[in-house]
């Protein structure tokens, strides 16, 4: 049963993918400059713009060139990067790689603290650990993330406490997480932007559960108070707070261009600024599937959740 | 009474409760002081309408307040104090009693059973916790036992279900389950029937009855529906705004009543045989005396002064209105003809080929069960079902099948009313701007034409000037229900569709909700098709009665008819269900 | 006592707006909210009224070398007056964000309305295709579109608005799909009254709680995004006074001169935090309004 | 490796050998190449300094000096040159380098199917010829005098006649380790380097930076040795940390207003000149180079011995722009868009000023600021209002480079006949007393008609930790000693 409904949800997924890459298709089509001139520069001859267009396939019909894009990314071939003279992939490698590095790390700490300190929120509604926790979520929650990054920086790189590198620097073809000092503050950064949201999201939610009929009567057989909320209240509260979760990691799967840029982080946000100043259609049109790709598998885990904490979605047909 | 008979009451005493006074957190108080006692193997019933306290006296037992509540006196004191009060211990003392010495029975099972965990482990937990048994193979044991005692399967898939899968009837036979399977001394059981049908209700009742007589428990048996109480309790106290009102068994209270209250609660219940008039307007469905029945037979004189009184009172309302005897509602054929109706949502078939007729100023109530089909077929009259097949005519024309698609005249013809007086009305549009809706669809565009018109209707319906500009919010649900009416009735409707419309209401309100009804059968001849599920309102509002099973209309014919000589043993088992008293 | 129908029934579903608000500001978070949302607002409105009056030169003069001690608040990394920069640079910041906030909630209401009242088919089609614009990255959309079109006011709103649409329809859509099942809804159906109407006045009053619980939120967004924007250098066009931009030039002195960024960072926490503490304490004045209905 | 243990005062005595220096670099992206003769971004010129070698070269004072060649000495008619090259001097690979190898240089660059940077520059060239192994002749096809200012660019590298790009070699003090384009690049010494002892540094590592912030602070904790190019604005507060070295040097490098002079309102030379009278220079220097920076007197090659010091420094004039406005046409004042980009820190600044000053003059400017690609793409050098950025140049190649007909980059469209006739009497002439008269007088048309906005020349500033040693100031414009890392050293083993 759950098998038919991730198999549906999969097929959507596909679909939405599908119109996804013709939007980003078409929309890169709209940025002015010539991508091949925009690869050799200023000085670049008449004959070889043409070859390059050629080589580019920038004359073949708008279709066409669709099509073989489409073509491309079913056999993983993402394409030419107009900046390196490369493949894409080659270029992207890399930058998804040490992306996934910081969200993997920066969800790491955000969603156990988050979803503890809600949950304590919750159950200490209206005292002073409650009041303390959502003060500091909304403030947190209400500041651009590049502030927090540039505080995290005075406070604990460059001004107050030098002790942490403030940038990124690994050596080509070393990966990140080889020099883990310095994914701390970006981490860090990611973790504190993050945050917040599922705090409040954790709070509200058994803030509803805890009000429900359940968990009263759970109180009314007696059971204690920790399984009353480890087993009765936290599990309910779950599903929608990883529809939260979902929604924040493909934020920061794509969002967090600023973030990278403050600490030098090579991931993918840079290098999609880099690309669309650049011109360099190719690898925006990637990043962008790519990115819209991680917001429907992690939107696809959180209905996961969603179905495994709720076993009415388990066991009832698909609708 | 002697001094022995005092200390084997104490002693016979499971739960004793004394002067609770519970307030809201801003201060108001919602229990003004009640008290009472709870006997081993005794049931008392604890009565009264809506927010009048119940639930909270029923908690309060629990040494349990809902949030934003809080207790400001009173002790509740278990088997002969040996706990000591038990509303002045420590949370986690309260806890080992909770469940293992008194448990709970909720109103609404769908709610109160957690979703994501199997029935059979929700049991297991509450033994689990009071350590019931020796071991996990004991409690699985236990689990199994009391599962068959409320008269459930019990294998080991039936206890790995979850509480979606299982119907209404069976989710409360849990909760009760869960409730007995510790064996309590004490069980509180709040409305645990309500919602339920009347043949699930009967199993339900049997069960609490049988589980407490066997286990000698005492229960506290919340609920506003008396014909309930005098199935299964053996006292009864009559609450009324925080106070208890009137107490003493059963018989007494329900046949010779002392507060006023009480009897008029009494007299809004209907009953089957339509002996006793609910509401004060007389029904068309035959003359009935009125006498209420006292315990032997004998005419209970006190409340018949009240209702000759009102009876007086009501001598200037003719029995029917003038102009329709001078209109012979047989001339023109029937007003509504129902022809081969069937519809279905998908591969579901939920009417299945309808027929019947209606008369110009005739009544007829249609009867059945939950998921019947009962207002998919109204709205399919009513036009806001349009994916119907076969026809429906008024006056000799087929209509079309969604209102838009009728013509305004059709539309005006046919009023439908909500079942929920909470939900058909929009919260935020006063009451005149809700019940004007008909009149300016229908084309009256002058607006103190409207207005006007709308009053009228409100005086129709005795709602007066004052709810004129109101919101619903500020209404009661009868009232809210009157406005609906009115809204149905502002364009001079010929044919009103009522949706169980007096079962999201309390007994007395549905009584005034009737007695409007009968009014307006009486003075403007409107034909009008009743749904319920309620068969004891039969006599008491309509000359017609079909009963409808599964999509078919098993049963059709005058009421007496139907009451008196069920054809379908369907209606038979219905009958023999309906709890009186 | 008498009395049986006594209007003791709950206090039924929200009904005035202005009770809600009456609600609302009875909290002690929403004072606080207001207060900081007015000051803000005050600071970004009069703010250019009061120059060079108060400061002594305009956002653009210049008074010293950059960041520099001279003035109240030092200068920027231009040598102007912060304190000048700052009290001219929070209108526009606010209403673009403003207008951006409304364009997205006229657009996702609209459309998520209408996918919930037309149901199965058309919802379904109308919400695949909102999916579709959720996987779009937010921030290509609008790098290309800025990159395109040009940094002007009129291109941030509309690329602000328009990420947003989507999410606001995605909740507008939960809250009509749970009112459209109300009977009242059936009762217009049944009246023939005209749909567009029925949106109109019976939906949209009766989902303004989820939806202005939206606003806050949206208005929050689009505050921060208006301000990435010009971080990335995206946003506003110099020499004009705004809050993102100065946090943008003069960030690299963050720890010389301060001011020139803690003024708009300040100024921008105070407004956002203000607004979810108006919006925080709006969705429980309207929740407790709901729970009062059983 | 933090560098914890170094000292706080700049190292001295003799240069100590070995040790890694991480230089921080803002600018470049995935476009980043090794390419000896086509470098774009300021990291692929850092790269191009250290891997390769023309035959001459700027030095710090911006003086003309030979590198791999000897010497260059022109016929009388300046169409042929003789150049001598500098006896054995090997590319990384230890093979020697020879005549052969300067021609099939020249023959890249100047390949008319990818023409490199300087290939404009060298249009004048007809062949390379080799004499013997260490001679070459350098015949042109039209007269100059000027061609060892040419041959002086760092983007005329000499690399083997078999160059590959995959495998960049070349004769600089540093050879590729690795590449990352928009990264990082890795450079270790070259063992075969010509220049006694240098150079003194083991490994030289260029990263990339996209933001200053990011750079500074990479610094500030120690994460780098050296940065080029720091904000003006911090330089006092960044040479207030004791572990942080300045390096302020003074440069002709110009960040000019282009005015395109066949274009309204600018064809009208009134205009151009009552834009030049509306800018208060000082006060440039002080808002946008926090005052490091020459005031410029709308002229273009400060250190060129030409250069027309006579001149007299122009000042802001309000009055006088004011009227020649209304002369103009414009008594009103006008309104005219610059168009403005980062392409060189200050300039977006200089953007903002200009048009604050602008306005008492009643021009009144609308900055519409574009990204850099965008400033560079199908519009550059159609723009009627912009900017640009151009480093340290003598008149002549400048001039070949921008004011000209034929330059590639002739923003301003500057094209006038007796200007033009200078010149090209100019680039003929081999006498250097008569060539700077000819320069002289050429700047003098500049100065009164020009479509160029010269407000100044801004300093170059680098920082570097205190124990880096070895760098000095330099004129060229280039970052960090004009990127000439072979004779940085680091002070204390680290
Ligand atoms: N948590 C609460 N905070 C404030 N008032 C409450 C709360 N719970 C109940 N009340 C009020 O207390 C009164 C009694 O409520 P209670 O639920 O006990 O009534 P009830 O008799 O059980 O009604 P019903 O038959 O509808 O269940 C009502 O007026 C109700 O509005
Ligand atoms: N919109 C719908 N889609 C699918 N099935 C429906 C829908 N509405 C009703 N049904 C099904 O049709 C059947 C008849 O429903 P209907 O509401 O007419 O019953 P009813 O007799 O009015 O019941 P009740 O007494 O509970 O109101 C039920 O089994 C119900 O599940
Ligand atoms: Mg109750
Ligand atoms: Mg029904």
């Amino acid at each position: 049963m759950i098998a038919r409904i991730i198999v549906k949800r999969l097929l959507v997924s596909l679909v939405i993918l599908f119109a996804v890459s013709l939007l980003v298709f078409v929309a890169t089509l709209l940025l002015p400059g010539d991508p091949a001139q925009a690869v050799l520069g200023q000085q670049a001859t008449p004959e070889r713009l043409e070859a390059l267009r050629e080589q580019m396939n920038l004359n073949d019909p708008v279709w066409q060139r669709y099509l073989s894009w489409l073509g491309g990314l079913f056999t993983g071939d993402l394409g030419y990067s107009a900046a390196t003279n490369g493949p894409v992939s080659e270029l992207l490698g890399d930058r998804i790689q040490a992306s996934l590095v910081l969200l993997g790390f920066a969800s790491l700490i955000a969603i156990p603290v988050g979803i503890l300190v809600g949950t304590f929120s919750a159950l200490k509604r209206g005292r002073a650990f409650d009041n303390v926790s959502t003060g500091f979520s909304l403030v947190l929650a209400s500041l651009p993330e590049f502030v927090i990054g540039i505080g995290l920086i005075a406070l604990l790189s460059t001004s107050v406490f030098k002790i942490l590198p403030s940038v990124t620097m690994a050596p080509p073809g070393e990966p990140v997480w080889n020099f883990p000092v310095q994914l701390i503050l970006p981490t860090l950064t990611l973790a504190l932007v993050v945050t917040p949201y599922i705090v409040r999201m954790m709070r509200a939610t058994m803030l509803e559960v805890l009000d429900s009929g359940f968990v009263e009567m759970a109180r009314l057989k007696g059971v204690p108070e920790r399984d009353v909320i480890l087993k009765h209240a936290v599990p309910h509260a779950l599903g929608p707070v990883a529809q939260v979760i979902a929604i924040q990691l493909a934020w920061m799967a794509g969002g967090v261009v600023v973030i990278e840029f403050l600490f030098r982080y090579p991931g993918i946000g840079q290098a999609l600024v880099d690309a669309v100043t650049n011109r360099d259609v190719q690898v925006v049109q990637a990043l962008s599937i790519i990115i819209a790709a991680a917001y429907i598998v992690v939107n696809l885990l959180a209905d996961l959740v969603g179905i495994l904490t709720n076993p009415k979605l388990r066991t009832e047909a698909v609708k | 009474m002697g001094s022995t008979t005092m200390e084997k009451e104490i002693l016979d005493q499971a739960l004793c409760a004394t002067d609770l006074r519970v307030a809201t957190l801003d201060g108001t108080e919602i229990l003004h002081g009640i008290g009472f006692t709870l006997h081993p193997g005794k049931i008392l019933a604890l009565v009264g309408e809506s927010g009048s306290g119940k639930t909270t006296a029923g908690l309060a037992c629990m040494g349990h307040f809902r949030q934003g509540l809080k207790l400001t006196a009173g002790s509740v004191v278990l088997h002969a104090g040996t706990e000591g009060n038990i509303l002045e211990l420590p949370e986690h003392k309260v806890r080992t009693l909770r469940g293992k010495e008194i448990s709970y029975v909720p109103q609404d099972p769908a709610l109160s059973l957690n979703p994501a965990i199997r029935i059979g482990e929700q049991i297991a937990e509450t033994l689990r916790v009071h350590r019931f048994g020796s071991s996990e193979a004991e409690r699985r044991t236990r689990v199994a036992e009391v599962l068959a005692e409320v008269g459930l399967a019990n294998d080991a898939a039936y206890q790995r279900r979850f509480p979606h899968q299982l119907s209404g009837g069976q989710q409360q036979r849990v909760g009760i389950a869960m409730a007995f399977a510790c064996r309590p001394k004490v069980i509180v059981l709040d409305e645990p029937t309500t919602g339920l049908d009347v043949t699930t209700q009967a199993v339900v009742l049997a069960t609490i009855h049988e589980m407490a007589e066997r286990h000698q428990v005492a229960g506290l048996y919340i609920t506003h529906d008396l014909a309930v109480v005098a199935e299964v309790a053996d006292e009864v106290a009559v609450m009324l705004e925080g106070d208890i009102v009137e107490f003493g068994p059963t018989q007494q209270v329900l046949f010779s009543p002392e507060h006023r209250y009480t009897r008029k609660l009494l007299r809004s219940v209907p009953d089957l045989a339509g002996k006793r008039r609910v509401g004060t307007v007389e029904a068309i469905t035959g003359e009935q005396p009125l006498v209420i029945p006292g315990p032997a037979g004998n005419p209970d004189t006190t409340a018949r002064h009240r209702d000759l009184d009102d009876a007086k009172i009501l001598e200037g309302t003719p029995a029917r209105a003038p102009e329709l005897d001078a209109e012979p509602p047989a001339a023109a054929g029937p007003l509504l003809r129902l022809s081969d109706v069937a519809m279905a949502y998908g591969e579901h078939r939920v009417l299945d080929g309808i027929d019947f007729e209606l008369a110009q100023g005739e009544s007829m109530m249609l009867l059945g069960e939950s998921g019947s089909g009962k207002t998919t077929l109204s709205r399919c009259v009513a036009g806001l079902n349009h994916a119907y097949t076969g026809s429906v005519e008024l006056s000799g024309q087929v209509l079309a099948n969604g209102t838009r698609a009728r013509t305004a005249e059709d539309r005006r013809k046919i009023q439908y009313i909500f079942q929920s007086p909470f939900s058909s009305l929009n919260p935020r549009r006063t009451i005149a701007e809700s019940v004007e809706v008909p009149l300016r669809m229908s084309g009256v565009h002058d607006k103190a034409k409207r207005r006007a018109l709308v009053r009228e209707a409100l005086d129709q319906v005795r709602l007066g000037e004052r709810y004129i500009d109101r919101r619903p919010g500020d209404l009661s649900g009868g009232e809210r229900q009157r406005a609906a009416i009115a809204r149905a009735l502002v364009n001079a409707p010929s044919l009103l569709v009522c949706d169980e419309i007096t079962s999201a209401l309390d007994v007395s309100v549905q009584a005034s909700i009737l007695d409007l009804l009968r009014t307006l059968q009486n003075e403007h001849g409107m034909s009008m098709l009743f749904v319920t599920h309620n068969i004891a309102l039969a006599r008491h509002i309509s000359q017609r009665l079909a009963v409808l099973q599964k999509g078919k209309i098993v049963d059709i014919g005058t009421t007496n008819e139907v009451l008196e000589n069920p054809q379908h043993h369907y209606t038979q088992e219905l009958l023999a269900n309906v709890p009186t008293f | 006592m008498s009395v049986i129908e006594s209007p003791v029934q709950g206090a039924g579903e929200a009904v005035k707006p202005k009770r809600i608000f009456a609600r609302m500001m009875r909290q002690r978070q929403a004072k606080i909210g207001m207060a900081l949302t007015v000051l803000v607002l005050l600071v970004a409105l009069a703010g250019p009224l009061v120059l060079p009056w108060l400061t002594g030169s305009t956002s653009t003069e210049f008074t010293g070398r950059p960041f520099k001690d001279v003035g109240v608040f030092g200068t920027d990394n231009l040598g102007r007056d912060v304190f000048s920069r700052f009290l001219d640079g929070g209108l526009r910041l606010i209403i673009y964000s403003a207008l951006a906030t409304l364009l997205g909630m006229v657009i996702g209401v609209a459309v998520g309305m209408t996918a919930a009242y037309s149901g199965s088919k058309v919802d379904s089609l109308i919400m695949r295709s909102n999916d579709v614009l959720l996987a779009l990255p937010q921030l290509v959309f609008a790098l290309l579109a800025i990159t395109v079109l040009g940094p002007k006011g009129w291109v941030l709103v509309v690329v602000i608005g328009v990420t947003h649409a989507p999410r606001v329809a995605r909740v507008t859509r939960s809250a009509t799909s749970s009112v459209i099942t109300e009977d009242y809804i059936r009762a217009s159906e049944m009246y023939a009254v005209p749909r567009w109407k029925i949106l109109a006045s019976e939906v949209l009053p009766n989902i303004t709680g989820p939806l202005m619980v939206e606003l806050g939120l949206r208005m929050t967004y689009s505050i921060g995004f208006v301000a990435s924007l010009s971080f990335l250098g995206l946003g506003m066009q110099p020499p004009t006074a705004d809050w993102g931009l100065m946090i943008n030039e003069n960030r690299i002195a963050l720890v010389i001169q301060p001011w020139g960024v803690l003024l708009p960072v300040l100024a921008i926490a105070l407004l956002t935090v203000g607004t979810n503490l108006l919006t925080d304490s709006l969705a429980r004045a309207s929740a407790n309004l709901n729970a009062g209905k059983n | 490796g933090q560098g914890e243990t170094a000292v706080l005062a700049a190292p001295s005595g003799p240069p100590q050998r070995g040790g890694k220096l991480r230089v921080g670099l803002a600018g470049g992206g995935a476009a980043d190449s090794l390419d000896p003769h086509a470098p774009v971004s300021t990291t692929d010129i850092a790269r191009v300094v250290n891997l390769y070698e023309p035959l001459f070269y700027r030095n710090e004072d911006f003086v003309l000096t030979p590198l791999l060649a000897l010497s260059a000495e022109p016929d009388a008619e300046a169409k042929t040159w003789t150049v001598e090259l500098r006896p054995d001097v090997k590319f990384h690979d230890g093979r020697p380098v020879t005549a052969k190898d300067v021609v099939a240089s020249f023959a890249r660059i100047t390949n008319p199917k990818d023409p490199k940077t300087a290939a404009a520059d060298l249009g004048i060239l007809d062949e390379v010829v080799v004499i013997s192994d260490t001679v070459l002749e350098f015949r042109l096809n039209t007269p100059s005098a000027t061609l060892d200012d040419s041959l002086g660019q760092y983007s005329v590298g000499i690399v083997p006649a078999d160059f590959d790009i995959k495998k960049p070699i070349g004769t600089g003090p540093f050879k590729v380790s690795s590449f990352d384009p928009g990264r990082q690049s890795v450079f270790s010494a070259n063992e075969y380097y010509w220049r006694e002892g240098e150079p003194f540094l083991d490994e030289l590592v260029i990263l990339n930076f996209s933001d200053d912030d990011a750079l500074i602070n990479s610094l500030l904790s120690t994460q780098v040795d050296a940065i080029g190019q720091i904000p003006l604005a911090l330089l006092e507060v960044i040479g207030a940390d004791p572990r942080i070295t300045i390096l302020n040097s003074e440069t002709g490098a110009w960040l000019p207003f282009t005015m395109r002079v066949d274009k309204k309102p600018f064809d009208d030379v009134r205009v151009r000149q009552a834009f030049r009278l509306a800018v208060d220079r000082e006060q440039m220097i002080e808002q946008v180079l926090s005052g490091n920076g020459t005031v410029g007197n709308d002229l273009y090659s400060p250190f060129d011995p030409g250069y027309a010091k006579n001149l007299p420094q122009r000042t802001q004039d309000v009055a006088a722009a004011k009227k020649l406005l209304a002369e103009a046409g414009y008594p009103d004042g006008l309104d005219i868009e610059l168009v403005t980009a980062p392409i060189q820190s200050g300039a977006v600044e200089a953007a903002q000023v200009f048009a604050q000053q602008a306005a008492a003059s009643g021009i009144r400017v609308k900055i519409r600021r574009v990204d850099s690609t965008t400033f560079f793409g199908d519009d550059y050098l159609s723009w009627t209002f912009a900017q640009d950025f151009w480093y340290t140049r003598n008149f002549l190649p400048q001039v070949s480079n921008s004011s000209l007909k034929s330059s590639p980059f002739n923003e301003t469209h500057w094209d006038d006949p007796e200007f033009n006739a200078l010149v090209k009497k100019a680039v003929v002439t081999v006498d250097e007393a008569k060539r700077n008269a000819l320069i002289t007088q050429a700047q003098e048309i500049e100065y009164d008609r020009g479509g160029y906005i010269i407000w100044g020349y801004p300093n170059q500033a680098d920082a570097f930790q205190s124990y880096v040693a070895g760098l000095i100031p330099s004129k060229t414009g280039l970052a960090l000693s004009g990127f000439e890392f072979r004779r940085a050293w680091i002070g204390v083993s680290k």
